[in-house]
């Protein structure tokens, strides 16, 4: 599964892609937050506050709460500030 | 249309692309974004466009198809620019090509609405006291949410 | 500004000379009108503006003096063509320049709102059954008085 | 006093401008165009539906009970069509 962090997500967490195998039961969004906040310091100050983190499952926002399961590509940003 | 690129975009020729040879438009609506020299009190020196390739296509095309079923368009255009920008530089361009001004006006605001929240561009700023990322403005939420109701 | 004028417009050009060189503006919105070939079911040849020379001036001065009062803008523009026009020519443009996009967006709806049913103007249509006034439309006073209770 | 008459009124009314000396008991608007119509044809056809009449009194909008003393130019024209 490929993780991908934008913003200050990718400059904390201190990679910009990474490819994880994550635990088999984890089974939605919010869940793989908890087992990334376990890699390490990093990831923990990226996902400190989940409110400001967004979420797109498969280049598609998604919410927390969507399941994980034959997803290919999760990325984790702010909210967008273009345009 | 949509696009997104490094490059500045000229207005004039890309309304000509949209509606050159056509005599069923009969309203042209351009929105243009621009780098300010300040935003929410602190100068900006250059601003960096960070986004999230493929998403942001997929992203763009999914909110210009949702302007073509709210509204009757004869033509729309998204540019948006990535990469490093001064004050002054365009960073955003919609179009839209309608029979009518109210179709254009509503889906040109609608277009920038939905962009400005759901469009994976994120913006860092240079200044005197140093980089920061920008901020996502309630503001902007708020305009957003006004079109969902509508749809309600 | 406000131009009256037998001869096309340039949109690129137009919005280069409002913004150039200044840092302070976010958004710009543009509105172009057009000659469609078909108005109200009818096929339109050609179209001939008659305009009332001074007071045609004096109204769209007034309405951008208005648009200005209302909303925070650093520019804009009206331009308004005269004389025999074919489908697909220009007919107005609206250029409104501001900090923030939404009151670029609303100055440009009022403006356009207001010289369609305050500017006097006068459009007669050419088509194979022979030449029509265009027949003013109620939706126009409709949109106009709506910017008349906002302020109220 | 000079006149003026556009679009379709100008076409019923056979000129585009011409300067009057209305009778100095003429009050409003109103009473201007009912003078008007006793000068021939056109006029009447021009002014026989007084809704669809438009007026600016010295080149500013007018309603029918504007006072027309003092003014020097009185535009009768159709509801305006540009843009």
């Amino acid at each position: 599964m490929k993780i991908l962090y934008f913003s200050w997500v990718r400059q904390k967490v201190g990679v910009a892609e990474e490819d994880i195998t994550p635990p088999p039961d984890l089974r939605d969004v919010t869940a793989l937050i908890g087992w990334l906040k376990s890699r390490g310091e990093g990831y923990e100050a990226a996902f400190e506050n989940p409110k400001l983190i967004r979420v797109a499952v498969d280049q598609t926002h998604a919410e927390f709460d969507a399941p994980i399961a034959g997803a290919q590509e999760i990325a984790f940003f702010p909210p967008v500030t273009g345009g | 249309m949509i696009r997104v690129q490094a490059q500045d975009f000229d207005i004039g020729a890309e309304i000509a692309g949209l509606t050159k040879g056509r005599t069923d438009i009969g309203a042209v609506v351009t929105f243009t974004g621009l780098v300010r020299d300040m935003t929410g009190g602190a100068s900006v020196a250059s601003m960096e466009l960070e986004h999230y390739p493929g998403m942001t296509e997929r992203e763009l095309e999914r909110i210009e198809q949702e302007a073509h079923r709210r509204w009757s368009l004869q033509a729309s255009l998204i540019v948006h620019r990535i990469g490093k920008l001064s004050p002054g530089d365009n960073i955003v361009l919609v179009i839209t090509a309608s029979a009518h001004r109210e179709d254009a006006f509503e889906a040109a605001k609608f277009l920038m609405d939905y962009l400005k929240t759901r469009a994976p561009f994120w913006k860092r700023e240079a200044g005197p006291e140093g980089d920061r990322w920008v901020e996502a403005r309630a503001s902007d939420d708020d305009a957003a949410k006004r079109w969902d109701k509508k749809s309600g």
